[in-house]
């Protein structure tokens, strides 16, 4: 493309530029000789007034530069000092404060980028903080004032996932006055918790532990539930969602939201084909297996095993689940002491069967989960019904681990307590997996003795397999719908590990819980509560500023190749009806990637345009006049 | 209609010009066609080509008429991107499974404006210029394509997803499936079309590794507007104009160690059409033409080999080219051949390979699936009397896939394989063939003008230019305009609805669009009104996209100005327009056949046998004509078994009423109303007229001692003789072309090269002993004839070539012929003393040709044959609708070739016959009685002779013209010439276009640009 | 393509605008000048077309309404000789122009102000040669004698 | 004489910082007080996926000696995924200035996190040196360079070139809109064709700018085959960028078409 130079500026007025350069004590002025480059500066084109302090930044200085805009009528300042990083918002709002917008403002780094690196070499420090100076000039020149957008922000919140996390987030939101809609795919709220036993560091059953958040939840005024339903669709941007809830098989409902939180949860994960699961009796899962304890449907066992990192770290799941190990510790816990009052029976005889077979052994709960966990087939299969029986003697609980995740106080001491009742931790690695067979009607494992370096076989009554969580199969949909990445294995990935755990890149969509990562309930909660209050501040604010620092799109150029929306990790671009594209100023962060991208050349960047990026650099290749 | 098993629908499998005609054909006689192309839009190798001999006609400018009749027929479905899988069932009733390979693009909402191929960042070699230009991965194969639905192609593409968001009508479809059809049909007609010679497989040329040796067809695209070089003729190896250019001819023809002896029939011609068009494009250009024989054996084809010799000066060597090898430096060609026996080598700037046709690339396929047999040669096996069948009944064939032809024999076949087709299911005629019932037409007579304006977007290709809401608003303003919008595709499904409610809601009685073409799109608009109950007619359109917004793409603001003048201009005549019906014409449904040859009876029965009943007239005693003398054929079939056959299917066929020793007296009226009276004073009334008198042979009185002597015979005189084993010499001399391609006779024969063929291998197989020479200037033994003329020569017949200012002396020594010849290349002279000398005489046309034209207002070629309507693309049709022409009349020709076009005529008939009232054009001239006084002079501008000076209406002492609504074809040549401005054309009225010359120069205020 | 690139044929020198009118015939040269706008030839906006259904349609009226109205110039674009759609119509065309041309001289105008061209439905590149040649013939001899020029 | 002008001579190097990581990086170098050459004049963008190709072939262009860019280690980037772009654009950059017959050692991309200030002073002082070998920048003074530069930054423009360069990450990584993932040599490859073709048609279009060429003459100057040059102009006369010339002779020139064309 024959490209013309940038036609003229025909600014309403001529630049009016105002010069400041810092000594910053002897850190500028003992390695630049700063009268002479002060003096240089007036020499430039559109420089009218140029001058020289010991600290700008002090009052003084600030003060110096006030005066010198209303004095000289300047319409575009420099300041020539430190970084601006520190130092850029301090000396535009003295301009503002002196009625100049602050976007007129350029900084020119001759601190850090030039006197503290070129300490022995002052006539090329000097020179270059000149071409600094000139290349500063030749920016301001093409600078144009800006307005910085602001975007109403909807007070309204919404929360998808109805486990603890999700609850969590909805209720604190409620409390702080704003109301929420909260939506759960099953009929009711609680997800993966409420299916549990009872809960490790308080004891109490997971049920009886979550009641009294269902019951807020359930009846908080400020919370709109929507349960059987799901989200169908996203549009707008934060502060200024329109979301589309539609319950199962009924139409679909728009409402007007402002944030929205993601607490989509996890399921656990099924052995297929590992260590007999579903090929022998009494081989469960750890949720299985806590599910036969509370409704107390327990066969009668003398001896069972747990088997450890059944399906992660590598054997099927890349990572560690972090939390199967102290939920084994639990129940092997819970085992030992009050192994009795969890007996139950599985025939109508009233007989206690040692053996749960397989196809029977499930109750309705579990063919039901398995069931959610293998597509969604709804129907129903025969309850067994509860039945109550006596105790029978001590059991020997045996737990194989590769290694023991008790991480933080409590764990270590239930860990601790475990192995007080006896519980036995036998370590396997890789290369020895552990085997589980039926011979002669019992279920037997073979596991590598690691000190005594010899394989050894032990006979138990039932295997229990601690499996990891894992993504919701249908988590890609809904990361499309809200335009938010998948990260490793499937989980949302947050914007930023260490510093941004509960926000999305995108703004206004926040995540809590399993749905980001396997996590126990007290981190749940937390996170919960984090994206709660993280959706609260533009909320509570009102409105959204953003720095005015967005792309442009020329209509006339723009013919709607869609390579801009592509790239913009923000999904800060989108096509209006006639298919050209458009900036959400709210979402765009300004990082250019569109605009240099663009093959219409349509996207220039406000306060970053290719000429003012071009004046400077070119200014630098000048020679000094 | 009877109660039937027959489906009355033809599948048409290819199409290129044969499958189009076929199409076209059978669509207008009341059938369903489905037309299947394996490729993503019609067009075949036609498409590609630039010009057409021998008329030099812009083949596109021919063609493209045809492909959007095609693309718009309601009775035609096209299948493109297409195959055939399974074809199973019997004549009458097939059941076809088609598989249609995905678009990616869904062709109901492509509106063809090209916004994705513009963006798409992958570019690939362009088929269609023979790999000469780039195309994008996302195409179209040229611009006039039909239908004009652009196609992703699979293996080029990369997934970019660009074209989809370019697209504003959202027809990017990246998911769709292959398509599989089951199609229930009552015949089927394969016209594949023919592969080009792959010049590879001759290395001694060296094509594919010297740039500047070029294949036929890539030198078509080089000269062709829409080429490479914009028409520019440019050696590919530098860029510049070649001054010397070198026509290799028989690439891979006429050639046993590359398979294919027989002659491609067609690349002799086409050669010498690209000399001339190439010496037309750049005046330095020198072009030679290296041949063995020069076979322009077509009609008006040797005039035209001659005044490329004579008139363009292009050089013709009669030699066989040995090697071709390359001047590293220069990438020049150094040709090594030998001319009069001496060994020689030229230097040339480029060299064109006249590659031969082969069989069609999907030939094999098509034959296992529809079990048809091949010829051992490839091409679909056909009989000399059945030209148009293939060995599987209810499967015909047409055009190159059954031998190397041109494109008039091409399309003549096409016809006839679409009369054979029409036949099979005559009783099915018209049951599956819709017709579109539309809403009582509002009377909008008198009525003052409100006039709706919708003004288009195109995506961007409109609005991206030109300001639409502003050229809207300013449409507001003019008078007459009572409502006006703008649409993002004005042609699409739903904007049609819109514009129909609109009519209704404002009563408006004018509308008018401002988008693209009239060309392509006036029919959509028209019929679209035409079901809101306007008169199709009280419609306007203003073309702001390709002859606006996009060729004005820098000057927005000029473009919004000139958009609102062209809308403006448009408004202007659509004030004026008037509602016009189509007046239509009763048709009597019976046929004149005159001539009772193979031609007359073969187009008598077949008519007969579609429910026509035919008056064939024969002034002979007896039926056959000239089938009767001909004694032999080259193919070893017996004529007169044949005639003998036709005969008795003429007896026996109850529909056709033979009126033999009469002639036709007096013709009157116009197609569908003639009224005949003949010789034997019958009248008879019918609705068409086939002229298949026939021709016969040249009596050379005078030459070569004919009529002299009488050892000396004519061709078929001397077949006689063999029939009747009264040849009893030892040697015997033919000669060739008497009376033919000389003086007023500038034009080959045709027949007589094989005929002496024939006569010369039965006098050898007789007596090998015989000496037989045959003094000849070129051997035309063109397509699979070719073997009779290789046989020949191998039974020992020897042939000496004359140079024809240099002809061969005969004398009469004593009662005893002696005929002196010098040989052509060696110079040596020859003195022969043959027993007889047989003179292969030409063909001319019957005395009463002349008595014919001027009854049936038909022209006549200067050699006396009658002159076609159009030579390519309408050979059995006369300008004058509802006559038509086949066999010898039309100019000399073998008994197939006479036999198709005899079909062909029948297939044109059907299109006339099949219909009880012919719908005329709309837009005719109409003549104002108070002004005319009877000049005359429009008379003679009328081509198509639809003017006639009668007396005046109201004074019979007065003259005056009246106007024939049946031909008249709409053109307004008459209008511009009548000196009283008597005469004016319906639709394009002279007031009407006034008003738009002064709308477009209107000086008014209102419109200076905001 | 920038379109704030100024189009480098902007009115003749002193803003003189030339109207031209084009009268096309529907098949070769109004299919001609479509291909021009299929294959984005630009060329100067200051022709105006009419659509006829042959170039022999236009009678020697229109010609000289359209000068009197004050066109500074008029295209005549019909099919090659032999391509015409009605066979013979271009022929008759050509005698009409070339006449014309005589008959327009006697008012002042300059002959070539009216012109007439064959152009193919396959020569797109040929319209666009033809209306710029067309408007620069017409820029030099500026506005016609109705207009006040010479 | 060269080593005079060599002694006088200082390399010019403009460096693009990206304000989140490499600025940091120079910051904290400064703070440190790591000493370094004073060649590199720095702009500060907001990140390096602002630098498109044709910011950095119009500073070459201008006559600058190296060009410096700096931006976040991969997955550190303040805007997610805006290096990655920047590592693709470099690509594209560094072939066209191998075309152009510019050093493409003169312009050096390199990730420096915030922390990293002492690596930010290896990596100015060992570019300078880098730069210093290769001596000034040729094109200024040499025309036949300078107009094959022009022609890689018009080249870099072409919306082609752009469009490849930019769904290249999405093509390999998300995959194409048949959910498959394109094959990233297989892609390279068709992007580097793309590049030379783009390069050579810009290259036809800047010299025939000023004088109708013909394409013998091209084929000299850009020492390209003259038939690949020839199929060059069908594809700008297709685009409608270049127009033959009326030839005179045998051999027709062609002009680029300023006001026309479209990409």
């Amino acid at each position: 493309m024959i490209h013309m130079a940038e036609t003229k500026v025909n600014e309403s007025e001529k630049p009016r530029i105002g010069v400041f350069v810092c000594s910053c004590g002897s850190n500028i002025g003992g390695f630049v000789d700063v009268p002479s480059v002060a003096d240089y500066a007036k020499t430039l084109p559109d420089v009218v007034y140029a001058t020289q302090n010991m600290y700008t930044c002090a009052e003084d200085g600030l003060s110096n530069i006030r005066e010198a805009i209303r004095k000289h009528n300047l319409n575009r300042v420099i300041v020539a000092s430190c970084t601006p990083r520190t130092h850029a918002p301090l000396f535009q709002a003295t301009c503002e404060s002196a009625g100049l917008n602050k976007y007129l403002f350029t900084f020119v780094n001759i601190r850090e980028h030039c006197s503290w690196v070129h300490m022995k070499e002052k006539d090329l420090a000097t020179k270059k903080s000149k071409d600094l100076i000139r290349m500063g000039v030749a920016r301001a020149r093409l600078l144009k004032p800006q307005e910085e957008a602001k975007v109403e922000v909807e007070p309204v919140g919404l929360v998808i996932g109805g486990g603890v996390s999700g609850m969590t987030a909805a209720a604190s939101l409620a409390d702080m006055g704003f109301p929420v809609h909260l939506v759960e795919r099953e009929g009711d709220l609680g997800g993966f918790v409420k299916i549990l036993n009872n809960l490790y560091v308080t004891e109490k059953s997971a049920a009886e532990t979550i009641k009294p958040l269902i019951e807020k939840v359930t009846a908080h005024k400020n919370i709109t539930l929507h349960l059987n339903s799901s989200v169908k669709s996203v549009e707008g941007f934060i502060g200024n969602y329109e979301v589309g809830i539609a319950p199962k098989g009924g139409e679909e409902k728009k409402y007007k939201v402002g944030t929205i939180v993601v607490a989509t949860g996890a399921l656990e994960f099924v052995p297929e084909g590992l260590y007999g699961y579903n090929q022998y009796p009494n081989v469960v899962t750890l949720t299985e297996f806590e599910i036969l304890c509370r409704k107390k449907t327990l066969p009668k066992l003398k001896s069972v095993a747990f088997i450890q990192c059944v399906g992660s770290r590598g054997q099927k799941m890349s990572y560690c689940s972090r939390i199967c190990c102290n939920v084994a510790i639990k129940n092997a816990i819970n085992i030992a002491d009050n192994y009795e009052d969890m007996l139950g029976v599985m025939e109508k005889q009233g007989t206690l069967v040692d053996k749960i077979p397989v196809e029977k052994k499930a109750t309705e709960e579990i063919l039901e989960r398995r069931r959610r966990r293998r597509g969604r087939g709804t129907e129903g299969e025969g309850d067994a019904e509860e039945v109550k029986l006596g105790p029978s003697e001590k059991i020997e609980v045996t737990v194989f681990n590769r290694d023991v995740m008790a991480y933080g106080v409590e764990h270590e001491l239930t860990y601790n307590k475990a192995r007080e009742k006896r519980v036995k931790f036998n370590r396997y690695t890789l290369d020895h997996l552990p085997k589980v067979f039926m011979e002669d009607n019992q279920l037997k494992v073979t596991y590598f003795h690691e000190t005594l370096k010899l394989e050894r076989t032990m006979p138990v009554d039932m295997v229990v397999l601690s499996t990891p969580l894992v993504a919701q199969p249908d988590a890609g949909d809904l990361s499309k719908m809200l335009k938010v990445p998948l990260g490793q294995e499937g989980f949302f990935l947050e914007a930023h590990v260490k510093l941004r755990p509960v926000d999305f890149a995108t703004d206004g969509i926040y995540v809590a819980g399993t749905c980001k990562g396997p996590a126990d309930i007290t981190e749940a909660v937390t996170q919960g509560a984090a994206a709660a209050s993280r959706a609260a501040t533009p909320m509570a604010k009102g409105y959204v500023q953003a720095e005015a620092l967005s792309s442009v799109v020329d209509e006339t150029k723009c013919t709607g190749c869609g390579t801009c929306i592509e790239v913009c990790p923000y999904g800060a671009l989108r096509k209006n009806e006639k298919g050209i594209a458009e900036v959400i100023v709210a979402a765009c962060k300004g990082c250019g990637c569109c605009g240099a991208t663009c093959p219409e050349g349509a996207i220039t960047m406000t306060n970053y345009t290719d000429a003012q990026l071009l004046a400077e650099a070119k200014a630098a290749l000048q020679e000094e006049v | 209609m009877a109660v039937t098993d027959k489906v009355g629908a033809v599948m048409v499998v290819g199409g290129g010009i044969s499958g189009l005609q076929s199409a076209l054909d059978l669509a207008d006689s009341g059938y369903k066609v489905y037309l299947v192309e394996k490729l993503p839009s019609i067009g075949g190798v036609m498409a590609q080509l630039d010009k057409t001999f021998p008329t030099n006609d812009c083949a596109m400018c021919i063609m493209a008429p045809k492909l959007v009749a095609a693309g718009r027929h309601h009775n035609i479905q096209l299948i493109t991107n297409a195959d055939i899988a399974i074809v199973d069932g019997q004549a009458g009733n097939f059941t076809v499974t088609v598989r249609q390979r995905a678009f990616r693009v869904d062709p109901t909402k492509c509106t063809g404006c090209g916004s994705c191929a513009q963006k798409c960042p992958v570019e690939t070699a362009d088929e269609y210029n023979e790999g000469s230009k780039v195309r994008k991965a996302i195409f179209v194969r040229y611009p006039q394509a039909v239908p004009l639905v652009y196609s992703i192609d699979p293996e080029k593409c990369i997934g970019c997803g660009i074209c989809s968001e370019e697209c504003k009508a959202k027809a990017v479809e990246y998911d769709q499936k292959e398509k599989v059809f089951e199609i229930q049909v009552g015949s089927i007609i394969v016209s594949p079309g023919f592969e080009e010679f792959n010049a590879r497989l001759k290395p001694e040329y060296g094509y594919g590794v010297y740039k500047n040796v070029v294949t036929s067809i890539e030198f078509e695209r080089m000269l062709s507007a829409t080429g490479p070089y914009f028409g520019a003729v440019l050696r590919p190896s530098d860029g510049d104009i070649p001054e010397k250019i070198a026509f290799i001819q028989c690439v891979g023809s006429r050639d046993e160690h590359c398979g294919n002896e027989y002659c491609s029939s067609v690349c002799c011609m086409y050669s010498v059409k690209e000399a001339i068009i190439a010496k037309e494009h750049g005046g330095s250009i020198k072009p030679s033409i290296f041949y063995m024989d020069l076979r322009a054996f077509g009609k008006e084809f040797d005039e035209y080999y001659n005044r490329a010799k004579n008139e363009y000066g292009i050089r013709f060597v009669r030699s066989r080219i040995a090697a071709v090898s390359e001047d590293p430096k220069t990438r020049n060609l150094i040709l090594k051949y030998t001319d009069n026996g001496e060994p020689k080598e030229e230097v040339f700037n480029l060299v064109v390979l006249a590659v031969g046709l082969t069989p069609a690339a999907d030939a094999e396929t098509l034959s296992r699936v529809m079990k048809f047999r091949l010829n051992d040669d490839g091409f679909c096996q056909t009989g000399v009397f059945t030209p148009v069948e293939t060995s599987r009944p209810g499967v015909f064939v047409s055009g190159a896939f059954s031998s190397p032809k041109d494109i008039p024999m091409t399309v003549a076949e096409a016809s006839g394989a679409a009369a054979k087709a029409g036949t099979e299911i005559t009783s099915a005629r018209g049951t599956l063939v819709t017709k579109k019932e539309y809403p009582k037409e509002k009377d909008v007579a008198g009525q003052e003008a409100r006039i709706g304006v919708f003004v288009c977007h195109c995506g961007i290709n409109i609005g991206g230019v030109v300001n639409v809401p502003e050229v809207m608003e300013y449409a507001k303003t003019l008078p007459g305009v009572v409502y006006a919008e703008q649409n993002l595709y004005t042609c699409s499904q739903d904007a049609q609805e819109r514009i129909k409610g609109k009519v209704e809601e404002h009563k408006l009685n004018r509308v008018v669009v401002a988008s693209c073409t009239p060309r392509t799109h006036e029919p959509l608009f028209q019929n679209t009104i035409k079901e809101a109950g306007l008169n199709a007619y009280l419609f306007e359109m203003a073309n702001i996209r390709d002859q606006c917004s996009w060729i004005h793409m820098h000057e927005p603001k000029a473009a919004t100005k000139k958009a609102k003048d062209l809308v403006r201009m448009a408004i202007a005549k659509s004030r004026l327009l008037e509602p016009l019906e189509n007046l239509t014409i009763k048709v009597n449904q019976q046929a004149l056949v005159i001539g009772g040859g193979v031609t007359g009876m073969t187009a008598a029965i077949e008519l007969a046998r579609q429910g026509v009943r035919v008056h064939l007239v024969e002034k002979e005693k007896e039926l056959g004509g000239n089938l009767r003398k001909l004694h032999y054929l080259p193919s070893g079939d017996d004529p007169m078994e044949h005639v003998k056959r036709l005969e008795g299917e003429v007896r026996a066929e109850k529909n056709v009423t033979v009126h033999l020793g009469t002639t036709a007296k007096n013709i009157e009226g116009y197609v569908g109303n003639f009224k005949t009276t003949l010789s034997d004073g019958k009248e008879i009334e019918h609705g068409v007229v086939i002229l298949a008198i026939g021709g016969q042979e040249h009596k050379p009185e005078g030459e070569y001692l004919y009529g002299k002597n009488k050892d000396v015979k004519t061709l078929l005189e001397f077949k006689e003789m063999l029939k009747k084993g009264e040849a009893k010499g030892k040697s015997y001399v033919f000669v060739q072309c008497v009376g033919s391609r000389e003086g007023d006779h500038p034009n080959c024969s045709r027949v007589c090269c094989t005929g002496t063929m024939t006569a010369a291998t039965k006098v050898k197989d007789k007596d090998p002993q015989a000496d037989v020479y045959v003094l000849f200037r070129d051997i035309r033994t063109y397509g699979f004839r070719e073997k009779y003329y290789k046989e020949a020569a191998q039974k020992g017949v020897r042939f000496v070539r004359f140079d024809d200012e240099r002809k061969p002396v005969v004398e009469d020594k004593g009662g005893k012929l002696e005929v002196k010849v010098t040989e052509e290349d060696t110079g040596k002279q020859l003195v022969l003393r043959p027993d007889y000398l047989v003179l292969a005489s030409g063909t001319r046309p019957q005395h009463d040709a002349e008595e014919l034209a001027p009854m049936l207002k038909v022209p006549m070629t200067k050699e006396g044959f009658f002159l076609e309507a159009h030579m390519k693309l309408r050979p059995v049709d006369f300008a004058t609708e509802g006559v038509y022409l086949a066999g010898l009349a039309h100019g000399p020709k073998f008994v197939d070739e006479s036999i198709s076009q005899a079909l062909a005529t029948v297939s044109r008939a059907m299109t006339v016959l099949s219909k009880t009232t012919l719908e005329a054009e709309g837009i005719v001239a109409s003549v104002d009685e108070s002004l005319c006084d009877g000049c005359g002079i429009c008379v003679p501008t009328c081509e198509y002779k639809a003017l006639e000076i009668v007396a005046h209406k109201d004074d019979p002492k007065k003259k005056m013209v009246d106007v024939n609504v049946g031909l008249c074809k709409g053109c307004g040549a008459c209008v511009g010439a009548c000196p009283a401005g008597a005469l004016t054309q319906k639709g394009f009225r002279d007031e009407q276009i006034l008003a738009m010359i002064d709308a477009a120069l209107e000086q008014s205020k209102k419109q200076e640009v905001k | 393509m920038s379109s704030d690139v100024k189009g480098a044929h902007e009115a003749g020198e002193h803003g003189f605008e030339p109207k031209i009118i084009v009268f096309c015939c529907n098949w070769c040269s109004y299919a001609g000048a479509d291909l021009a706008g299929v294959s984005r030839l630009q060329m100067p906006p200051y022709f105006r077309v009419i659509r006829v259904m042959c170039s022999a349609r236009v009678d020697p009226e229109f010609v000289l309404r359209a000068f009197k109205k004050g066109a500074d110039g008029i295209l005549v674009a019909g099919c090659h000789p032999a391509d015409c759609h009605y066979i013979g119509g271009n022929y008759r065309t050509r005698r009409r122009i070339a006449l014309l041309k005589m008959l327009i001289q006697q008012f002042g105008y300059d002959p070539d102000r009216l012109r007439l061209e064959w152009i193919s439905a396959g020569e797109g590149e040929k319209f666009q040669k033809t209306i710029t040649e067309f408007t620069e013939t017409i820029n030099e001899l500026g506005p016609s004698p109705m207009r006040g020029g010479g | 004489m060269a080593e005079a002008s060599q002694a006088q001579w200082e390399p010019k190097i403009i460096g693009f910082l990206c304000n989140w990581c490499s600025y940091a990086g120079a910051d904290l170098c400064g703070v440190s007080r790591y000493q370094y050459p004073t060649n590199v004049r720095a702009v500060r963008v907001m990140c390096s996926t602002r630098i498109s190709p044709h910011l950095v072939l119009d500073i070459l262009k201008a006559g600058a000696d190296g060009v410096l860019l700096g931006g976040c280690h991969i997955g550190d980037c303040h805007y997610i995924s805006g290096n990655y772009y920047t590592e693709k654009r470099v690509r594209l950059m560094k072939r066209l200035l191998e075309e152009s017959g510019v050093e493409p050692e003169r312009l050096r991309l390199e990730w420096v996190s915030a922390s990293e200030g002492e690596k930010f002073s290896k990596i100015v002082t060992d570019f300078t040196e880098q730069v210093r070998k290769l001596g000034p920048s040729k094109v200024k003074k040499d025309e036949k360079l300078r107009s094959r530069v022009a022609a890689a930054d018009d080249a870099s423009e072409t919306f082609r070139l752009k469009a490849l360069v930019g769904r290249e990450l999405n093509l390999v990584n998300k995959g194409n809109v048949y959910n498959n993932k394109l094959d990233p040599a297989e892609l390279d490859r068709i992007i580097d064709s793309a590049t030379e073709e783009e390069f050579e048609r810009s290259l036809i279009l800047e010299l025939s700018m000023s004088k109708p060429r013909s394409v013998k003459e091209l084929g000299e100057i850009m020492e390209v085959p003259t038939d690949k040059v020839l199929r060059h102009i069908v594809a700008l006369r297709q685009k409608n960028m270049i127009a033959m010339e009326h030839p005179e002779g045998f051999t027709p020139t062609y002009k680029t078409i300023v006001i026309g064309g479209e990409q």
